[in-house]
C-alpha cells in the first residue's frame, strides 16, 4: 500500500526566522506536521560556571548578555537576588528608577518582538521597523543613563550606578507622548487585518491546563487564560504602588498572545506615567553607601528573587558559601522554559505555521543555552 | 506564405510528425512515454486541419473549429490517461507497460 | 482552577476579533496607515524630535553623526595631566583585580636608583579586542586614573595591534574633559589632590620625562586647550560632547578642525538652547541639510581619525575623503 | 515602421526586418529598464513607508543601484548543485524569461502598439502560463528537497489563479467584442479619454478581480507562498546564484511590470486620457505614453503598499481563496457582463427596451437610458454576489480546537 | 513566392520534426517532455505562419502551457522507484520503426500525386470575394476569431455542447481516478484537541514512542 512517507526537514540552525541559532528537527506528512524536535545549545556560553567563578559585581555584566533585549531587567533580577541574600535594602529612588527601566525595556521587547513575528508571517518588516524606531528612541535613553545601549550594567547592589538627572525625565516626557501614536499605528496597522487573522487565529492552541503543565510564565501563560503576574503576585521594587492591569487571553492561539503583548505595552505606559509622577526628589540617594560593591560578602545561604521580565519569570537562585562569590548560580530562564512547550504546540499544524507559533512564544537564544 | 509554400509541404510535415508520434507511442516503455507519442499524433492531425483549411477554404471555419476540437478531446484524453498512470503507479508500483500485463494467460 | 490571585479588577479579558473575516475593510485600514506614514516621511520633516513618530529618523552615519553622551563607554584610556605630564594611574592593581575578563596586564615601576617600587606604572597592557566595556576599571579606579572614551572606530587590520600597551593609552586630562565636562568636574579635586601627593613620593626619573608623552603631550596640550576654548556656549545643562581631535593628527589638519569647529560653534551659538544630545543631532543634521551650498564651512563636521588606526587604513581614508571633498567641488 | 524604411530604397522584406528588429531592441530596452527602475522604486517606496531613507548612495539618489546589484549578482559564482540535471537547472531562467518577454510582445506602451494579434489577450495569458513551466524546471533540475517543494507548490498556485485571471478578462473582451488590446484601447475612450472599463460596475469588479489574481501570478504578497523565505528558504530559488538568480529576479519584475501594463490597458484604458486625441500624432503618442506610465506606476505603488502590509496566506487558505472565493465572484462577473451587453447593443431580441428606450447607443450618440438600466442591474448582480460569497466562504472556521467523537471514530476531520 | 517565408517554414518544420524526433529517442524522461513541450511551441509557430492566430494562441495555452504541467507533475509522481536503470523502450522497438516508415512511405506518395490538383484549388481559394464597387478591392478575409465564435454558437453548436460534456466527464473522471482516499490514515491531532478528548475520556491508542495506533480497520 503505498504511503506518502514522512518528510524529515531541517529548519535551521542558520534560518532565517528561527531567532537566533535554532535548530527544529520537523518531520512532516505532506503539509502537517507530525512531531518536531528542538535542538539547542549552539549559543552556550557557560555563563553558570562563570558567575561560580567571578566574584558577585564581576558577574554584573555577564547577566547583560542572557536575554540580550532586555539587559536592565537582567540587572534588575540579579541585583535582587545578591541584595536578599546579602540583606542590602535599597533606597526608594532607586527603585523607582529600576522601576522605570524595566518598564521601558518591556515596551521595547514587546515592539520588536512582535515586529520579528510579523516579519516571519511575511508582512515584509513594516510593522518591525515601526518598533525599531522606538526602540532606538529608549535605546538612546539607557544609552544616556547606562553607558551602553544593550548591555546597560546599570544596576549595583543597593542602587543603580548613575542617578538620572532632569534632562533625562524630559526626555522621557517627550518620548512618552509619542508612544500611543505608535501603539495605535501598530494596532491600526494589522490587528483586524484579513490575512492576519486568518494566519494566527486558532494556530498553536495551547490550553490553559497545558499551559500550566508545561510551566511557562509570561504574555505565554496570559494568553492562555491564566492571570498570573509577578509584578501583581508578588509586587517588588515599588511595584504595588502602581494602579495597573494584567491583561489575559481566552483561547491561548498566537493571535491571542499578539494581544495579550500589545494590551502590555499599553499597562507599562500607564506604569510609566505614574513612576515619573511619584519619582523621589534626589535627596534619598540613588545607591546604598554603606555597600561595598567589589568586595561584596554574602552570608552563606541561599536566595531566590524573580522579575517579570517581558519574556516571562526570569528568577536568580544563589547559593553563598561566606565567600566573595556564588557557591552556585543557576538562572532560571523563561525562555528556555516556554520554548519546551513549542514542540507539543506545533503537532498537527502546517510548516507555515511552525515559525510562526515559534515567533509568538519570543524567544532569545542567548536566555535559553546560557 | 501561402503563395511560396506548397500545401504538400506542410502535409508532409504533418505526416513526419505523425509517424515520429507513433513510433514513439509504439516503442516506449514507460506509459507517460506513450501519451506523448499519442499528443504529437493528434498534433500533426490538427496541423493537416489547419494546412487544408488555409490552403483550401481559408473563409469557412471548418478545419480551425474541427482544430480546437481534436485540442479539447486531445486535453481531456490526457488527464484522464495521467490519473489513469497514477493509479496504476499507486498500485503496481511500476508504469512499465510491460509489467503491467495481468490480464495476460 | 485558576492560578490567579489577582483581585479581579486588576485582570481584564483582551477583546479579540472572533467575528468572521469582513470584505477586508481591516486590510484596508492597515493600508491607509502605512500610506498616511508613506506621505510623512516622503513630504514631512526628518524625525529629530523624541516625540513625534513620524518622518525619516535615520542618520546617515559617515556624514551625519549622533553626538554621544557623556556616560558613554568604550574602550578604557588612561588619563595624564596636560601640564605636569604626569599619569594619574599609580599601578595599585584595583583595575586588575575587578575586572571581569581580566584583560589589563599591569607592571610596577622601580626607582632606578634605589630598586623600591614607586607609584607609577612602568607598563600597561589593555587587550581591547576582549575588553568587553563594562566600565568597572573607571569606577573602581581610587585615582581616577582610568576613563572610559569615546571613540568606537577602532576596527583595525592586524590582531596584535589591539593589545595597546602603555604610551597608545594615554590620552590628556583636556581630552577626557573634552568628552565627559561633567563627569570630570565632579571628581576634578580629588584627582588633582591624589596626583600632587603621587608626584611627590615619585622620584625626579619617573615618570616625569616619559620620551613620547612630553613631546607629544605638549604639542597636543597648546593645541586641545583652545578646543576647550571654542567648545559651544555652554547652556544650563553642558551640550553634549563634541567628537575629539585624533592625538597624532598633523598640525595643519589639526588646525583645520578647530577653524571648522569654531565657525559651526559660532553659527550654532545662536541655536535652540535646549541642549540635548539627540536635539544636538537635529542641528548637525539640518547643517548637513542645508550648508551644502551656503557657507563656506564643509558639511558636517569631519570625522575623527581613529588614534591607533593603521598607516595604510589612516592614508587610504584620506584618499577618500580628498575624493569626497574634490567631488563636491569644495 | 516597414513602410518608412521601404522608402529609403530597402528591399521590402529586408525593411520588415530591420523594422522588427528595431521594435523588438526597443521593447527589450524598455523592459529591462522597466524592470531596473520598478526595483528601485519598490525599495524607495517601502523605505519611505518604514520611516527610513531607501538606497542613495549609488548615484543621484539611488538612481544607479539596480544597475549596481546587476554587476554584483553578474560577478557573484554561479554554482550548479553536483548531482543536479545540468540542462534543465540552466534552462530553468531561461524560460521564465523568454516567457515573460514573449508577452511583451502583445502589450502596448501607451499608444504604440508593437504588434496587434487579434487574439492578444489571450496570447498574455498563455505566455504567462509558460511561467509555470520554468518554475517545474527550476525546482527539478536543482535536486533540492526545498526546491522542489516550493516548485510544487509555486505551480500549484499559477495554475489555480490563472484560471481566475482569464476569466476576470472575459468582461472586457465582451464589453469591447474583440480580443485585440488596440479596439479595447479604443472602445474605453468616450466621455473625453475617461471611458475606462473599471468605472464600470462590471469594470469595476473585474478590475479587482484581475489585479488579486495577477498579484499571485506575479507571486507577490501576500501570494508569495513560492519563495516564502521564512518557511522554505527560497523555493525553487534556493539552488541559483549569481546571474542565473539574476535572471529570476529579473523576470519576476518584468513579469510585474507587463502585468501592471496589461491591467493598464484592459481597465485603465492605457494611454487615454483627456487631451490625448487633442494633440493627435507624435506628441499625442507621448502623452498616451505619459499617462500609461503614469497608470501602471499607480498600480504598482498599490502593489508595493500591500507588499509592505499585509502578511503572506498560508498554502492551503491561498488555494482556498482562488478556487472558494475568486472563481464565483469572477463566473458572477461574467453573467453581469453578459447582462451589460445585451442592454446596451442589441435592439432586435429586445422589442420592448427599444421602444421604451429608444434604439441601442452607437458610438458617438450613447443611450443614457439604457445606460442608467445596465449600470444598476449589473451593480445589483455584482454587489450582491460578493457579499453572498463573502459570507459563505467567510466564515471563522474553529478547527483545530475540538474534536467531535464520531468525527474521531470516522479517522475523518 | 518570397523567400522569407520559405525560409521561416523550412526553419519551423526543422525545430518541430526535431524535437519530436528527440522525444523519442532521448533517454530521461523528464528531458523527452521538455522536448514535447518544444514541438508544441514548434506547431503553435507554424500556426502563426498560416495566420490562424487564435488556434496558435489556443495551442501554447493549452498544449504548453498546461497539458505539459500536466505530463510533467504526471512523471514526477510516478517516478520510478528503481531508477532509470530500466530499458527505455521494449527489446523490440526496431518493429515500430518499420511500421511507422512503412506508414510514412505510403503517405507521402499519395500526398505528392494529388500536389498539382491541391495547387490549382488552393490558387483558386486565395481570390478574394469580386469587388464590389464602391469599397477598395477587399483582400482575402481569413476567418479569425470572430468567425469562429459565431460558427461555434451557429453552425457546429451541437458539438460545441458535446464538448463541453466530455470535458466536465473529463474533469470529474480524472479526479474520481487519481483521488487517494486520505481516510484511511489518522489526522495528526493538535494540542488542544487532544485535551478535548482527554477530558471526555477518549483515551487515544498509543503505541510505545507515543504515534497514534491506527485502529485495527487499518491494518490491511
Amino acid at each position: 500500500m503505498l504511503k506518502t512517507e514522512e518528510l524529515q526537514i531541517n529548519i535551521g540552525p542558520q534560518h532565517p526566522s528561527t531567532h537566533g541559532v535554532f535548530r527544529m528537527l520537523v518531520t512532516v506528512d505532506g503539509e502537517t506536521l507530525v512531531d518536531l524536535k528542538p535542538v539547542f545549545g549552539y549559543l552556550h556560553r557557560n555563563h553558570e560556571q562563570l558567575g561560580e567563578v567571578n566574584t558577585y559585581l564581576q558577574n554584573m555584566p555577564f547577566t547583560d548578555r542572557l536575554d540580550y533585549f532586555n539587559s536592565m531587567v537582567n540587572n534588575h533580577a540579579y541585583a535582587r537576588a545578591v541584595e536578599t541574600l546579602a540583606g542590602v535594602e535599597v533606597p526608594e529612588r532607586a527603585q523607582y528608577i529600576r522601576v522605570i527601566m524595566d518598564e521601558l525595556s518591556r515596551i521595547l521587547n514587546h515592539a520588536t518582538a512582535m515586529g520579528f513575528m510579523l516579519g516571519d508571517m511575511g508582512a515584509w518588516q513594516t510593522a518591525l521597523l515601526w518598533g525599531m524606531r522606538e526602540r532606538e528612541k529608549i535605546l538612546d535613553m539607557f544609552e544616556y543613563v547606562s553607558g551602553a545601549r544593550m548591555m546597560c550594567n546599570y544596576c549595583r547592589f543597593g542602587g543603580v550606578v548613575r542617578d538620572i538627572d532632569d534632562w533625562f525625565i524630559t526626555e522621557l516626557k517627550k518620548l512618552m507622548q509619542g508612544l500611543p501614536h505608535y501603539f495605535d499605528d501598530f494596532e491600526g496597522l494589522l490587528l483586524n487585518s484579513e490575512i492576519l487573522l486568518a494566519r494566527a487565529r486558532n494556530i498553536g492552541v495551547l490550553p490553559k491546563e497545558l499551559a500550566l503543565a508545561y510551566s511557562v510564565t509570561g504574555p505565554v501563560l496570559r494568553g492562555s487564560g491564566v492571570a498570573y503576574d509577578i509584578r501583581k503576585a508578588e509586587p517588588y521594587a515599588v511595584y504595588d504602588r502602581f494602579k495597573f492591569k494584567v491583561p489575559v487571553g481566552t483561547v491561548g492561539d498566537v493571535y491571542d498572545r499578539f494581544l495579550v503583548r500589545i494590551a502590555e505595552m499599553r499597562e507599562s505606559y500607564k506604569i510609566l506615567e505614574q513612576a515619573i509622577e511619584q519619582l523621589p526628589d534626589a535627596t534619598g540617594g540613588f545607591i546604598n553607601p554603606k555597600v561595598k560593591q567589589q568586595s561584596l560578602k554574602a552570608p552563606a545561604g541561599e536566595a531566590y528573587a524573580r522579575v517579570e521580565s517581558p519574556k516571562g519569570e526570569l528568577g536568580f537562585y544563589l547559593v553563598s558559601d561566606g565567600s566573595g562569590s556564588a557557591y552556585r548560580y543557576k538562572v532560571r530562564a523563561p525562555s528556555f522554559i516556554n520554548l519546551s512547550s513549542l514542540a507539543d504546540m506545533c503537532k498537527g499544524y502546517s510548516i507555515a505555521d511552525v515559525v510562526v507559533i515559534l515567533g509568538s512564544i519570543d524567544i532569545v537564544m542567548g536566555e535559553v543555552d546560557r | 506564405m501561402v503563395g511560396s509554400v506548397p500545401l504538400v509541404w506542410v502535409l508532409t510535415l504533418a505526416a513526419g510528425l505523425f509517424c515520429i508520434g507513433l513510433f514513439g507511442a509504439l516503442s516506449r516503455r514507460n506509459i507517460v512515454g506513450m501519451l506523448m507519442g499519442i499528443e504529437l499524433m493528434l498534433n500533426s492531425v490538427n496541423i493537416n486541419l489547419v494546412a487544408f483549411w488555409r490552403y483550401l477554404q481559408p473563409t469557412g471555419t471548418a478545419g480551425l473549429v474541427f482544430a480546437i476540437f481534436t485540442i479539447a478531446v486531445a486535453a481531456a484524453e490526457v488527464a484522464v490517461g495521467l490519473a489513469m498512470v497514477i493509479a496504476i503507479y499507486r498500485a503496481r508500483l511500476t508504469i512499465n507497460a510491460d509489467e503491467i500485463d495481468t490480464l495476460k494467460g | 482552577m485558576t492560578l490567579s490571585h489577582l483581585a479581579t479588577e486588576d485582570v481584564f479579558v483582551v477583546e479579540r476579533n472572533d467575528a468572521d473575516f469582513r470584505a477586508g475593510q481591516g486590510m484596508t485600514k492597515g493600508l491607509g496607515i502605512v500610506f498616511r506614514k508613506f506621505r510623512k516621511a516622503l513630504f514631512g520633516k526628518p524625525n529629530s524630535d523624541r516625540a513625534d513618530t513620524e518622518g525619516q529618523f535615520n542618520v546617515q552615519y559617515p556624514e551625519e553623526r549622533l553626538v554621544l553622551p557623556e556616560a558613554y563607554r568604550n574602550m578604557p584610556i588612561l588619563l595624564y595631566d596636560d601640564a605636569t605630564g604626569h599619569e594619574l594611574c599609580t599601578s595599585c592593581f584595583q583595575c586588575e583585580r575587578i575586572c571581569p575578563p581580566q584583560v589589563i596586564h599591569i607592571t610596577q615601576a622601580k626607582d632606578p636608583a634605589t630598586g623600591k617600587p614607586v607609584p607609577a606604572a612602568a607598563n600597561f597592557v589593555l587587550e581591547y579586542d576582549t575588553c568587553m566595556s563594562c566600565g568597572y576599571c573607571a569606577e573602581v579606579c581610587p585615582f581616577d586614573a582610568i576613563k572610559m572614551d569615546h571613540d568606537f572606530e577602532l576596527s583595525t587590520g592586524n590582531h596584535p595591534e589591539l593589545d595597546v600597551n602603555y604610551d597608545r593609552l594615554l590620552r590628556p586630562i583636556s581630552y577626557y574633559e573634552a568628552i565627559a565636562p561633567t563627569m570630570w568636574s565632579d571628581v576634578k579635586e580629588q584627582a588633582m589632590k591624589k596626583l600632587q601627593n603621587n608626584i611627590k613620593r615619585r622620584p625626579g626619573a619617573i615618570g616625569r620625562d616619559h620620551g613620547q608623552k612630553v613631546k607629544g603631550g605638549a604639542a597636543v596640550a597648546v593645541a586641545a586647550t583652545p578646543v576647550a576654548g571654542a567648545a559651544p556656549a555652554a547652556a544650563a545643562k553642558p551640550r553634549g560632547p563634541v567628537a575629539a581631535i585624533g592625538k597624532n593628527m598633523p598640525e595643519e589638519k589639526v588646525a583645520k578642525l578647530i577653524s571648522i569647529r569654531a565657525a559651526n560653534a559660532a553659527k550654532r551659538g545662536g541655536g535652540d538652547a535646549g541642549a540635548a544630545p539627540v536635539a544636538e543631532a537635529a542641528p548637525i543634521v539640518e547643517t548637513v541639510v542645508d550648508t551644502p551650498a551656503a557657507s563656506a564651512a564643509p558639511s558636517g563636521p569631519v570625522a575623527a581619525i581613529g588614534q591607533n588606526m593603521s598607516e595604510d587604513k589612516r592614508a587610504k581614508l584620506e584618499a577618500i575623503r580628498a575624493a569626497k571633498r574634490a567631488q563636491r567641488g569644495e | 515602421m516597414a513602410d518608412a524604411l521601404t522608402q529609403l530604397g530597402f528591399a521590402s522584406w529586408l525593411s520588415v526586418l530591420i523594422a522588427s528588429i528595431i521594435k523588438v531592441t526597443l521593447i527589450l530596452v524598455g523592459g529591462s529598464v522597466g524592470m531596473m527602475f520598478l526595483t528601485w522604486y519598490e525599495r524607495r517606496a517601502i523605505s519611505y513607508m518604514q520611516d527610513r531613507r531607501g538606497p542613495n548612495r549609488v548615484g543621484p539618489q539611488g538612481l544607479l543601484q539596480p544597475i549596481s546589484e546587476a554587476i554584483k549578482t553578474m560577478t557573484k559564482e554561479d554554482a550548479t548543485p553536483r548531482e543536479a540535471d545540468r540542462i534543465v537547472h540552466f534552462l530553468a531562467p531561461v524560460v521564465m524569461l523568454g516567457a515573460t518577454v514573449l508577452s511583451f510582445a502583445v502589450i502596448p506602451w501607451g499608444r504604440m502598439f508593437p504588434v496587434d494579434l487579434n487574439a492578444a489577450v489571450l496570447f498574455v495569458i498563455a505566455t504567462g502560463g509558460l511561467h509555470s513551466i520554468g518554475m517545474m524546471m527550476a525546482g527539478w533540475g536543482s535536486n533540492n528537497k526545498f526546491a522542489l517543494l516550493g516548485g510544487m507548490r509555486g505551480v500549484a498556485q499559477l495554475i489555480s489563479y490563472e484560471i481566475p485571471q482569464v476569466m476576470a478578462i472575459i468582461p472586457v473582451v465582451l464589453m469591447t467584442g474583440s480580443m485585440s488590446l488596440q479596439k479595447i484601447v479604443e472602445a474605453q475612450n468616450d466621455f473625453g479619454g475617461l471611458g475606462w472599463f473599471v468605472f464600470s460596475p462590471v469594470g469595476l469588479l473585474g478590475f479587482a478581480l484581475f489585479f488579486t489574481a495577477s498579484l499571485a501570478e506575479g507571486e507577490r504578497t501576500p501570494f508569495d507562498i513560492p519563495e516564502a523565505d521564512s518557511e522554505i528558504i527560497a523555493g525553487y530559488m534556493t539552488e541559483y546564484s549569481g546571474m542565473k538568480f539574476a535572471v529570476f529576479y529579473l523576470s519576476n519584475y518584468m513579469s510585474n511590470l507587463a502585468v501592471c501594463f496589461i491591467t493598464a490597458t484592459l481597465y485603465l484604458g492605457g494611454g487615454n486620457g483627456p487631451g490625448v486625441d487633442a494633440l493627435g500624432g507624435f506628441a499625442g503618442g507621448l502623452l498616451s505614453l505619459i499617462y500609461f506610465l503614469l497608470k501602471s506606476f499607480a498600480l504598482f505603488f498599490i502593489m508595493v503598499l500591500i507588499r509592505a502590509t499585509v502578511p503572506r496566506l498560508r498554502v492551503d487558505q491561498l488555494m482556498g481563496f482562488a478556487w472558494k472565493f475568486l472563481l464565483p465572484l469572477v463566473l458572477v462577473n461574467i453573467l453581469s457582463a453578459s447582462f451589460w451587453v445585451a442592454l446596451l447593443r442589441w435592439d432586435q431580441q429586445w422589442p420592448q427596451l427599444t421602444e421604451w428606450f429608444g434604439a441601442p447607443s452607437t458610438a458617438d450618440a450613447t443611450n443614457w437610458g439604457r445606460l442608467a438600466i445596465a449600470v444598476v442591474l449589473t451593480l445589483l448582480i455584482n454587489a450582491g454576489a460578493v457579499a453572498l460569497i463573502m459570507r459563505l466562504t467567510n466564515r471563522n472556521v474553529q478547527k483545530h480546537l475540538y474534536t467531535t467523537d464520531e468525527e474521531l471514530a470516522l479517522g475523518l476531520s | 513566392m518570397n523567400p522569407i517565408a520559405i525560409g521561416v517554414f523550412i526553419v519551423i518544420a526543422l525545430l518541430t520534426l526535431g524535437s519530436g524526433i528527440m522525444v523519442v529517442t532521448v533517454r530521461n524522461i523528464i528531458h523527452s517532455a521538455l522536448w514535447l513541450i518544444a514541438s508544441f511551441i514548434g506547431v503553435a509557430a507554424l500556426y502563426l505562419l498560416m495566420e490562424a492566430e487564435f488556434l496558435a494562441v489556443v495551442q501554447i495555452l493549452v498544449y504548453a502551457g498546461a497539458v505539459s504541467i500536466l505530463v510533467l507533475f504526471a512523471i514526477m509522481l510516478t517516478r520510478q522507484v528503481t531508477g532509470e536503470g530500466v530499458r527505455v523502450v521494449f527489446e523490440r522497438w526496431w518493429v515500430a520503426l518499420l511500421i511507422a516508415l512503412g506508414l510514412f512511405g505510403v503517405i507521402v506518395p499519395t500526398l505528392w500525386q494529388h500536389g498539382s490538383t491541391w495547387e490549382e484549388a488552393s490558387k483558386l481559394a486565395q481570390v478574394g470575394p469580386a469587388p464590389v464597387e464602391g469599397t477598395a478591392a477587399a483582400g482575402l478575409q481569413v476567418a479569425t476569431a470572430t468567425e469562429i465564435g459565431r460558427s461555434f454558437m451557429g453552425e457546429y453548436l451541437l458539438p460545441f455542447e458535446v464538448i463541453s460534456i466530455l470535458l466536465l466527464m473529463a474533469l470529474i473522471g480524472a479526479i474520481v481516478i487519481a483521488y487517494e482516499e486520505r481516510t484511511r490514515r489518522r489526522r495528526v491531532l493538535t494540542l488542544a484537541e487532544e485535551l478535548a478528548l482527554k477530558k471526555r475520556g477518549i483515551v487515544e491508542p498509543r503505541d510505545a514512542e507515543g504515534a497514534v495506533v491506527a485502529l485495527d480497520s487499518e491494518q490491511a
